[in-house]
This record gives structure tokens, C-alpha cells and sequence, in this order.
């Protein structure tokens, strides 16, 4: 065991599992020599070759389509799309293709592809590195979308998505790739893709985050606790597709107050499907309105950092809501 | 003497009498299934029709390379006579045009023409045109990586060619010399569109472009299909790289049961075509060759025709696919 | 003023269009001598020739990438994608470019297309001709995204589309082509772009539908209100990006209860959207749990036919529904 | 004798004397404004540096044959050459650089290198890689249409031909003839993939494919970007249809500041490519012909660097932009 960022937690989950399993490869662009442009597949090819750790063209249709065809071909690829925000090509080949092998064969095929993107607002990235995908994904039957956000979740959850036989889509904020060190099992830790992870018991708000705003919000609901007494709840899906409802909906019947916080643009982003769950399905125990927290709805984050930083929700943001909560 | 040249044709192809009369069978029997689906579709009892008429050439020439359960097929919609070639059954056709529960290709999920079959190496197609050949070439890299001879046929209409995933895919396959063999069954319409306002240039000349041959064929002389295929399948085994074969062909039919061709295109070109007709040229070479009379035909034919008719009058009477079947097997098991 | 259904209505808004603005032009597959696979541009060729109205290749990517650049140049394409299943190879020339073009030029650049989209399960039309595709693009900032039901609706709000400096997708559903005629104004009948609609005034449950979900439950409303006195108020958004929130709001304010309808797979649907708004903002009028009805978790309809019946929300499901609301 | 002949190299072109002092000029001045943008990155005043460095000859070669606020302009991230010969400037530049509110591009919103200029036709560019070529051929169309003679300029590394887009394009332009020019500047490396992990076969070739005239050319010779490039542009004016120019050249920086190239090339290949810079080359071609001495070019480099150091200074004391500049300008207003 030893401590690992997000980015090595994943590197070395990769590694394990191409170690283990022979049928395990990578491919995507620049992730060869260079090492993928965040470092997250450095050493990779010098370990197991060129073929196994491929340098494609610049053609995310073709990452993909070609990654379904070897997974179809006894494979098991790990396709890195170089930024989320430019997965948009491969678009048809994950919602059309690759998620629905299975189910339009009637089971006979299986399509065991992993994708691995970096997605997220970061300082420089500007409006085209900086993308929150994921309400693109999470309404793809036979597809799941996983967005863990500690290391050590990070790695199993990369394993479970390798040895899923389904097609997972696996998120990696990019602000949160060196941002905390956590201690990282060496081998045999296991989560499973479709279970939430409740990080602080409370009784007063319970709070639905991931990526980096589940470190502001946990920063928040620790000056909370300290300053008001307030006992913030908070709950990771780490599966954002298809969602752990049990756990979120218990929660929220523990606490009655609600609040979804997402980097994305908040209309139409992901905590409309989360809050439309509990609305629906908790509706009984609510004592104050399903509320929500995200971007403003502009493209993305902007590369001139006063404006990026005015983009992205703030601990400012996050407390107020909380505390709106609170006093309802 | 004009006989002997041709009878030298098919031998110097290294084909034998008898493979002859598979390609002449697996012609004949593709079109005659296809002509009962029509008959179907008359019926009422089918919703949607999709041809392979004037193309069973390219297809039959072409699939007769593969070896069923090792090398894979990608096939597009109008392939019926690569996949009944490799072992899919008239039966499972109509249980599949018919939507019901034992329809091999998709237990009713699909649309006719999307074929799957995992024990064929059938990859299951889908509907959105050209997805096939991007995943075409990782199935080959998969065999080239495991130093493995197989070989991946891929197919697609002329207007396949169009979108960026053929070109993402020719370019993938040039740089890493994949076993792959596209096959574009240049049949002159998209739907309404002719190639004019589809190609620019040529198909086949375009090979040339990412490093590997392209070759244009009379895709309606079965032989030609053949005689290109097998290049290329030989190619592909011994680890020389992709091919690209463009048949030249026609859409007999109109481009589904759906369409109304007459909104874009003469009956007399259609006439023209249908005096080119595959299989009645491929007839007209095996009877100047002496390798089939009328009777040898009748009688195929009737065998044919026969097993066509059990196997429409089976799925007409199989299941419909039950209504829950809509819900299951979103997600493989982990 | 002539009765007219969807699909002429639509047409006749294109062919008003093309009449009195020579920049207005179509470009698709098979929209010229064919007229397209519905029928919607039958005619056109022959009226303002092969240019204008223009067959391209089997390419998604380039029919919008086209669009976009025609807009540049002073052109106004309304582009046709054949079906609304096969948008995906252009998702990344709609979301990440047309979408973008003024917000990342700081204003200095639109781009005014207009794309039409076939929408929704239809019989035989199986997994790739059927497909509720909305919620792909309602989360896109500088994209509006309409869907109107009825004719006179679709002509009007088909100009707005076309006369609107921003891209618009513009979804028809299939199975509402030929379904009902109305009186289609001929010229000069304006709705705009972002306004709901208000079918039905009712006091005890707020329904929002749109596409063919919308006819199914104004026939179960009518049936409610005989059977039952239960008077459903039923509001048809019309525009699904931006929302016409306030409209929906005063509703439910009004009757307290909620349900929302749409035909795609529920989870990750615009539904959710729509009553994670309401959950938020109309909480304290709320008497009920906020209702979704949508498709079941699957790709998409199914060929066979009683797979597909059984797929898209039938009557019987949307009269429960509102039964259960009534009751609560 | 030597020098007579290439003499009449540029006579031959049509260029007069002052046509060459301008070509020099302005692939000096890229350089500069280049040069400076690394300096401003090594200050932590620039966040993210893109270069144009190696690549000035294909940019100006190319550019020169552009009617600024006539024809069009679709240039990628490396274009600085093009955007500043039509009238961009070094003050734009760096203030796109360090993300002012005065950024001509974008007002701060996009990363530097994404060039847009509505008074210039220099269409709002992106960074999705290849996205430019649909676009392009649409803008070209809209010539087309209207029977202008305008002409469309698209550019993009090598890379850019991989995606889906450029062959798209590249299909649509050929079917119509449309007069558009595409300049793929061949620089070998997309990031860390060299161009033979990327390419199969030739760009240049494919263009045959396509059925129009493709050109390999020295992207480092501006005479000859220059000429190929005022070819392709009478080709298009003349209606004539688009023509596909592959300048070979090479990307003397890092990718970006981003990137650490040690990772994935020799230092021996930049030099070697530094013996080869288009500028020094350039400017050996204007003294062996009389048409620069030291003196002249001290002067203008003086004169470049004085306007650059002001333009700099003067993005550096200006206001960012403010944070609420993200929240507006989603939509026009109808
Ligand atoms: C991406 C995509 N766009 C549009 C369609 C609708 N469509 C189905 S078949 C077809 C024509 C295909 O023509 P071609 O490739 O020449 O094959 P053919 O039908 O002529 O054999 C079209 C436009 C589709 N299936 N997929
Ligand atoms: C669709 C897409 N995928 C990936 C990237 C990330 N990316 C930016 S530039 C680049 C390399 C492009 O290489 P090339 O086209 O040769 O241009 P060069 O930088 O060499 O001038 C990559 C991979 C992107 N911008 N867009
Ligand atoms: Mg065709
Ligand atoms: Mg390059």
C-alpha cells in the first residue's frame, strides 16, 4: 500500500490490470512515448510494446470503433479520448454502437470497452478543455458512466470497469488529478461500478457531489459542522449511470433536506435526473425544495481566469446553498 | 474456343466444378429468398423490406473467402447472400423480417438486414451507415496482435464511403497493414442519391491514396468478385496488408420496401440493368461452359424454392416476440 | 387558411421561407428529386432548383459543418438529418461549433441554421428509426431545441427557426406527421422561439407533454374529466431548450400536482430536467411527489411489434399516472 | 548564373520586388510575435503558448494570395503567420495571449490561437481538431451559389486529415468543383505521433482520389507555397474546383507550452529542421539576389521587434477580462 494521487491511483490500475491479463491494452492518442498528455499511461509502452499501448490517429470515431472491434476479437481496449470535450466525434460509436451490441444482438455479442476521459474546468483549458460531458452519457441503456473522485476508489473502480462486459465510460476530473495523496491498496481492493459511497454521516442536508466539487463540498460541510452545528450528509454516486438510487434516496429520508451540486452547466446536466429521483421518490420527506447547484448555462469555462474562476461553482456558492437549506 | 478461354478462366481461379454450383446456388437462393420477402411484404406480414437483388454477385463472390467462424464479416443490410453463404438459414431470415422471438439477428430487435450471428463471426450490424468499419479494423488488429491469419471482410453501399468514419478506418488500416478486405458494393444509388452526387472521383482510386490497392470489378461477374477477393484475402493472411475492392453493381430493387423509386430514376435504366442481372449471366457462363442445363436448374431451383417456402411458412407461424422482451438483457452480467 | 397536417404544415413554412428569402435554402440526403424519405420537401427542387435545395453525400458530419459554413456566408440553411437516430455523427459540429460560434467569437460571428429532425418510435422502424434524442442537446448553451406538436405550431415556429440568428434543432415527431390536421394559417402567424403552450386549463394536476405523448394524454385528459371530474391542466412546452419555466411554474402553482411526460428512455430524459425545476422552484405549492412518465430503460423501440407497443407509454400508463396523482 | 535563374523564379511568379520585401516581412514578424509569446509563458504572464515557429513560409506563402474581407480564412491554431499578413495584430495577438478583455478572438473566452476576425473573414476557429474542413466547403458553396468569385482558405496539420471531417470535406468539394483550397501544413509530429503513425500512404496523393489536384510541396520554400497556393486560388476563381496543397514542413517548438517534446524526438532532428528554417532561408535568397543586405534587415527586424515590445507591453497593462464577461453573449438577440 502506498499514498497515490488520482492520476497514479489510475496508472497503476492500468498496469495491474495489463500485468493480469493479456488482453488488456491501451490505445488513444499521444498515450505511447509521450505518455498521454497528462502522464497518466507514462512507462506503459516501455513495459508491454507498442501494439499494447497503441498511438492512434488523431480520430476519436475510430478509437472507439476500433476498440469495440477488438474487444469483439477476444480484446479488452482501454480507449483514452485525449480531453472529454473532444469524445464528440466518437459520439455514434459509444451511444449507438458500442451500447447497444448486446442488446441488439440479443446477447450474443458483448462489447468490454473501457473509456477513459479527462473532463472538467481547469485553469488555460478554456472552452474546449474544459467540458463537463457527462449528461451526455448517463441516458445510454447498456452503457455506464463512472466518475470516481479518490485515488483508491479511482483504481478499483478503473478494474471493475476493464473487467465489466459492458461498455463504462470512466471520468477523470482533471483538477483533481494531483490534488489529494490517499493511501492506495496494492491489489484485490475492489468497488463495484453501481454502488455510491456516503463520505460523512449527517443529519441535517444530505449532499449529492463528485469530481471536484465533492472536495469543495466537503470542505464546506466540515466549516459548517465546526461554525453552525450543521451535520451535512454527504454522498458520492462514484456510478453516475445507472445511479445508486437506494443510497441517495436513504439518505435524503434520514435528513429531508436536499442538494445536488454538479461543475457542469446546471440545466440540463445530471442533477436533474438525481433531484428528479428524490422529488419523486422522496417526496414525503422533504422539508425544503430539491435544490441544485452547477455552472451557469454559458459553453464552458472560459481560458481568462478571472472568468474561469467565476464560472466554476465557488465554496462561496456551495455554503450559501447549504446554508439557504439550513435556515428553510 | 470462345469456351475453352472461359472454361480456363475459372480453373486458372483455381475453382472446381463443384464450386461453381455453390456459387450458382448461394446466388440463386439468396435472390429467392429475397423475392419471398417481397411476396411477405404484399402480404402484409412483413413491415419492411431490404434487397440484396442485382447485388448477389458481389456478395456470393466476395463471402465465398471466408471461413465461417474463424475469419469475421461485417456485413451492411442488403448482405443476405454473404450471410446465408456462411451458414445463416432462409428460416432465420424470415423469423427475423417477420420480428419474431427466434430471430437469430436480434430476437426481434432489429430491423431486418441487421444480421448477427456470434457463432459465424457475424458481427452484429447496426443501422447507422459506415459504424462497421472502424470496429472492422480493430477486429483485424486484434488478429494481427495475436500473430493469427484471420481476416476481416468488411461491407458497405458506395454512399458507406462518404462519411468520415470509411477514411478514419482505410487510413487505420494502411498505416498498420491490417487483414482487412472492404468491399464497397458500388450499386449506383443512396436511397434517391446516384454516385454523381455522392463520389467524388473514384472509390477504388482512393486506396492508392492511404498506401494499399484498390481495385474496380464488374461487381455483377461473380467471378471477377472472386477472382479480386481472393487477392485480397491472400493479402490479408499472409500479412501484407489491407485491400480495397469496389463492385461495380445495381440496386434492382427499389432501395427498400419504404421507397418509391420512380420519384428518381427511369424504368429503362432499371431494364437495362436487369439484362446484366448476376445470375443470369452467371447461368448463361456455367451453360456455355456445359456445367449446367435446364434441368439441372429447374430441379436446384426447385429445391430452393421448396426450402424457401418451409421456412416462410415456419416463421409465419413462429411467436411473435413477447411484449417484455423489450426490457431484458440491457446490461451483460458482470 | 387551409387544414394542413404536421407534415404539410412544415413543408409549407419551408416553401413561404424559400419564396421570400433567397438565402434560404435545404441541403440533406435525398431531400431533392425524392423530396426525403417523409415527404416533407417534395416539390422544392422543382420550385428553387438543385442548389437550393440540395441532395449531399451520406455525411452527418459535413450536411452541418456545411450548414455552419453557408451561414458564415451569408446563406440560411435549414439542413435535414433523415433521421433524428442518425444526428450523432454531426453532434460535434452541433454542440461544440454551431452552438458556440457567437459566444467564442465574443459576439462577433452567428450562425443562423436551422436543423430538422425526425424524431420518435414509429412501427417498424426499430432501434436506429426511433429514438427520443432531445436530451442529447438540451444541455447546450447558444443551441435552442424545439419540438412542436401541432401543424399550425410546427409552420410558425419553423420560421422563428429559420429567422433566428442562433442554430436551432428543429424535432418532428414521426408518428405526429399525418396524425391530426388543423387550420394552418398561411402567412404572417407568429409563435415565438421559448414559449409554452397552455392546451387545457385544468385546476387539479399539471401535465407537461410534448411530441406524440401529448395527443395520448390530452385524449386521457378528456377522458379523466368525463369519467372522473378530474380536471388536468395540460401544458405543452413547445420549446425543450430554453425552457418556458415560468409557464409550468404558474401551473403547478395553480393545481400542486405534477407530472411530466416524455417518450424517451426516462432516465437522463429532458423529463428530469423539467421536474428538477419544478421540485425547486414550486415546492411550496407542491401537494405530490413530482411525476415522470417516460419509456422504459432500453436503447430504443423495438421492431417486433408488440415490443415496440409495449416500449412508448401507452394511454393505460399515463391514465394510472394521473390517477395516482389524483388520488394522492 | 545562379542567381539569374532564381531570379527569374520570382519574375516568373509575378512578384515584384516589393512583393518579396512583404513576404519577408511578415514571416519575420510572426516569428517575432511568436518568440515574444514564450518569453511572456517563461514570465507566468501567458498561460499557454501555441507556435507558428517553422511553419511562417507555408503560412505566408499561402495567405499571401488571400483578399482580405473577400475571400475567406479558416485557420487553425498555428496560423499566426495568415492572421497577422491579413491584418490581425501584435497587440491582438498577445492580448488573446494573456487573456485580455480586448482579445480580438474572443474577448478572453478562448485559449490563443483560435483566431477570429469578422471584418477579416477569419471564421471563429475552435479546437476540436479537423472541424474547419465541413465548414470550409460550405462557406465555399455559398461562393458558389451566388457565382462570386471568392475563395475559401482552410488549413490544418497533418493530423487534421485523420478525422472524418477533412475527408467529408474533401468528397464534398470535389462532387461540386467548389473553390476552395485546402492547406494542410505537414509538420510532422501531432503532439508526440509522428506523422507515419498518423498517415498512411500520402495526403497530397489522396486528393486524385477525390478528383482533384493534390500538391506535395517544401512548406518551407515560400516561392514555392506561394506558387502552388496562387494556382489552387486561380483554380477556384476561375471555377474550376478546389485543389489540396501538403506543405511539408516541420514544428520547431514543443506542441505548446504544455508539452516537454524530450519525451518523444531527438534534439538532433530540430536541428537539423533548424538548418532549414523557411525565414533564414528566405532571407538567403533575398541577399544572393541583392534584394536584402544586413543593414536592411537589421532595420526591419528592429522596426518588427520595437512595434512587438509595444504591443506586448501594452496587452500586459491591459484590464482582464472581467469575471461576468463568461455569463453573456450565449445568444444573438433575435
Ligand atoms: C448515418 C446514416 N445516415 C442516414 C441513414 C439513412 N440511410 C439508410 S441506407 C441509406 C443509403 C445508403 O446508400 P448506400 O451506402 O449506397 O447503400 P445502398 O442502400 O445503395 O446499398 C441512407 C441514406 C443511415 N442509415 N445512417
Ligand atoms: C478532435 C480532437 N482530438 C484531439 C485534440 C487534441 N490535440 C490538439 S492539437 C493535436 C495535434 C494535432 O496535430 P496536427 O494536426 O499535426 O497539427 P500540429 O499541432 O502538428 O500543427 C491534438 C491531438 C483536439 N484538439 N481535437
Ligand atoms: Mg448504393
Ligand atoms: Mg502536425
Amino acid at each position: 500500500m502506498a499514498t497515490k494521487n488520482l492520476l497514479q491511483a489510475i496508472h497503476e490500475g492500468l498496469a495491474e490490470e495489463m500485468r493480469s491479463d493479456d488482453s488488456v491494452m491501451v490505445l488513444g492518442e499521444d498515450v505511447g512515448r509521450a505518455g498521454g498528455v497528462f502522464r497518466v499511461t507514462q512507462g506503459l509502452q516501455d513495459e508491454f510494446g507498442p501494439a499494447r499501448v497503441m498511438d492512434t490517429p488523431l480520430a476519436e470515431s475510430l478509437i472507439i470503433g476500433s476498440a469495440i472491434g477488438l474487444s469483439v476479437n477476444g480484446m479488452r481496449p482501454v480507449a483514452e479520448i485525449q480531453f472529454g470535450d473532444f469524445i464528440t466525434p466518437a459520439f455514434d460509436q459509444i451511444v449507438n454502437e458500442a451500447a447497444r451490441f448486446y442488446y441488439r444482438s440479443n446477447g450474443a455479442w458483448t462489447c468490454p470497452i473501457t473509456i477513459r476521459a479527462p473532463y472538467g474546468a481547469v485553469h488555460g483549458g478554456g472552452l474546449y478543455h474544459s467540458q463537463s460531458i457527462e449528461a451526455w452519457f448517463c441516458n445510454t441503456p447498456g452503457l455506464k458512466v463512472v466518475a470516481p473522485t479518490f485515488p483508491a476508489d479511482a483504481k478499483a473502480m478503473l478494474k471493475s470497469a476493464i473487467r465489466d462486459p459492458n461498455p463504462v465510460l470512466f471520468l477523470e476530473h482533471k483538477r483533481t488529478y494531483r490534488l489529494i495523496k490517499e493511501d492506495v491498496p496494492d491489489n484485490g481492493h475492489e468497488v463495484p461500478i453501481g454502488k455510491a459511497r456516503v463520505h460523512r454521516e449527517g443529519t441535517d442536508i444530505t449532499v449529492v457531489a463528485y469530481g471536484l466539487m465533492l472536495y469543495t463540498a466537503l470542505e464546506v460541510v466540515e466549516k459548517l459542522s465546526g461554525e453552525h452545528g450543521i451535520e451535512v450528509e454527504v454522498v458520492e454516486p462514484r456510478t453516475l449511470y445507472p445511479l445508486d438510487k437506494e443510497t441517495i434516496l436513504d439518505s435524503v429520508k434520514k435528513t429531508g433536506k436536499f442538494l445536488v451540486i454538479s461543475e457542469a452547466n446546471l440545466t440540463g446536466s445530471v442533477s436533474g435526473e438525481i433531484a428528479a429521483v428524490v422529488a419523486a421518490e422522496a417526496f414525503e420527506w422533504l422539508d425544503a425544495p430539491v435544490s441544485r447547484l452547477g455552472a451557469p448555462d454559458v459553453p464552458a469555462a472560459a481560458f481568462s481566469r478571472p472568468m474561469m474562476d467565476y464560472f466554476v461553482p465557488s465554496a462561496e456558492k456551495i455554503e450559501a446553498a447549504m446554508m439557504e437549506l439550513a435556515r428553510y | 474456343m470462345a469456351i475453352r478461354e472461359t472454361r480456363s478462366r475459372y480453373e486458372a481461379l483455381g475453382l472446381s466444378e463443384d464450386d461453381l454450383r455453390r456459387l450458382h446456388y448461394h446466388m440463386l437462393r439468396a435472390r429467392r429468398v429475397d423475392e419471398r420477402s417481397w411476396i411477405l411484404n404484399r402480404q402484409g406480414k412483413a413491415a419492411f423490406v431490404i434487397s440484396c437483388q442485382g447485388q448477389e454477385a458481389a456478395q456470393v463472390g466476395a463471402a465465398y473467402n471466408l471461413r465461417p467462424g474463424h475469419d469475421y464479416l461485417y456485413p451492411y443490410y442488403r448482405d443476405s447472400g454473404m450471410t446465408l453463404l456462411l451458414g445463416q438459414t432462409p428460416r432465420g431470415q424470415f423469423l427475423s423480417l417477420m420480428g419474431k422471438k427466434e430471430d437469430p439477428n436480434s430476437g426481434g430487435r432489429q430491423m431486418p438486414g441487421h444480421y448477427s450471428d456470434r457463432a459465424l463471426n457475424i458481427v452484429t450490424a447496426s443501422a447507422p451507415v459506415g459504424v462497421q468499419y472502424p470496429q472492422a479494423t480493430g477486429t483485424a488488429l486484434a488478429f494481427k496482435m495475436r500473430k493469427e491469419d484471420g481476416v476481416v471482410l468488411v461491407c458497405g453501399g458506395e454512399a458507406s464511403t462518404s462519411g468520415g468514419d470509411w477514411h478514419e478506418a482505410m487510413n487505420f488500416a494502411g498505416i498498420h497493414d491490417l487483414p482487412v478486405v472492404f468491399l464497397v458494393e458500388n450499386n449506383v444509388y443512396s436511397i434517391s442519391t446516384p454516385a454523381a452526387a455522392q463520389v467524388a472521383g473514384s472509390i477504388a482510386a482512393r486506396a492508392e491514396g492511404y498506401g494499399f490497392p484498390g481495385h474496380a470489378i464488374d461487381g455483377n461477374d461473380v467471378l471477377a468478385v472472386y477472382e479480386a477477393a481472393r487477392e485480397a484475402f491472400e493479402r490479408a493472411r499472409s500479412g501484407d496488408g489491407p485491400t480495397l475492392i469496389e463492385a461495380k453493381t445495381y440496386r434492382i430493387t427499389a432501395h427498400s420496401s419504404d421507397d418509391d423509386d420512380r420519384r428518381y430514376r427511369e424504368r429503362e435504366e432499371i431494364e437495362e440493368w436487369r439484362l446484366k442481372d448476376p445470375i443470369l449471366r452467371f447461368e448463361k457462363y456455367l451453360a456455355e461452359n456445359g456445367l449446367l442445363d435446364e434441368e439441372q436448374k429447374e430441379a436446384m431451383d426447385a429445391e430452393i424454392k421448396a426450402e424457401v417456402a418451409e421456412a416462410s411458412e415456419y416463421a409465419d407461424n413462429a411467436p411473435f416476440a413477447d411484449p417484455e422482451d423489450v426490457l431484458t438483457g440491457v446490461y451483460a452480467e458482470v
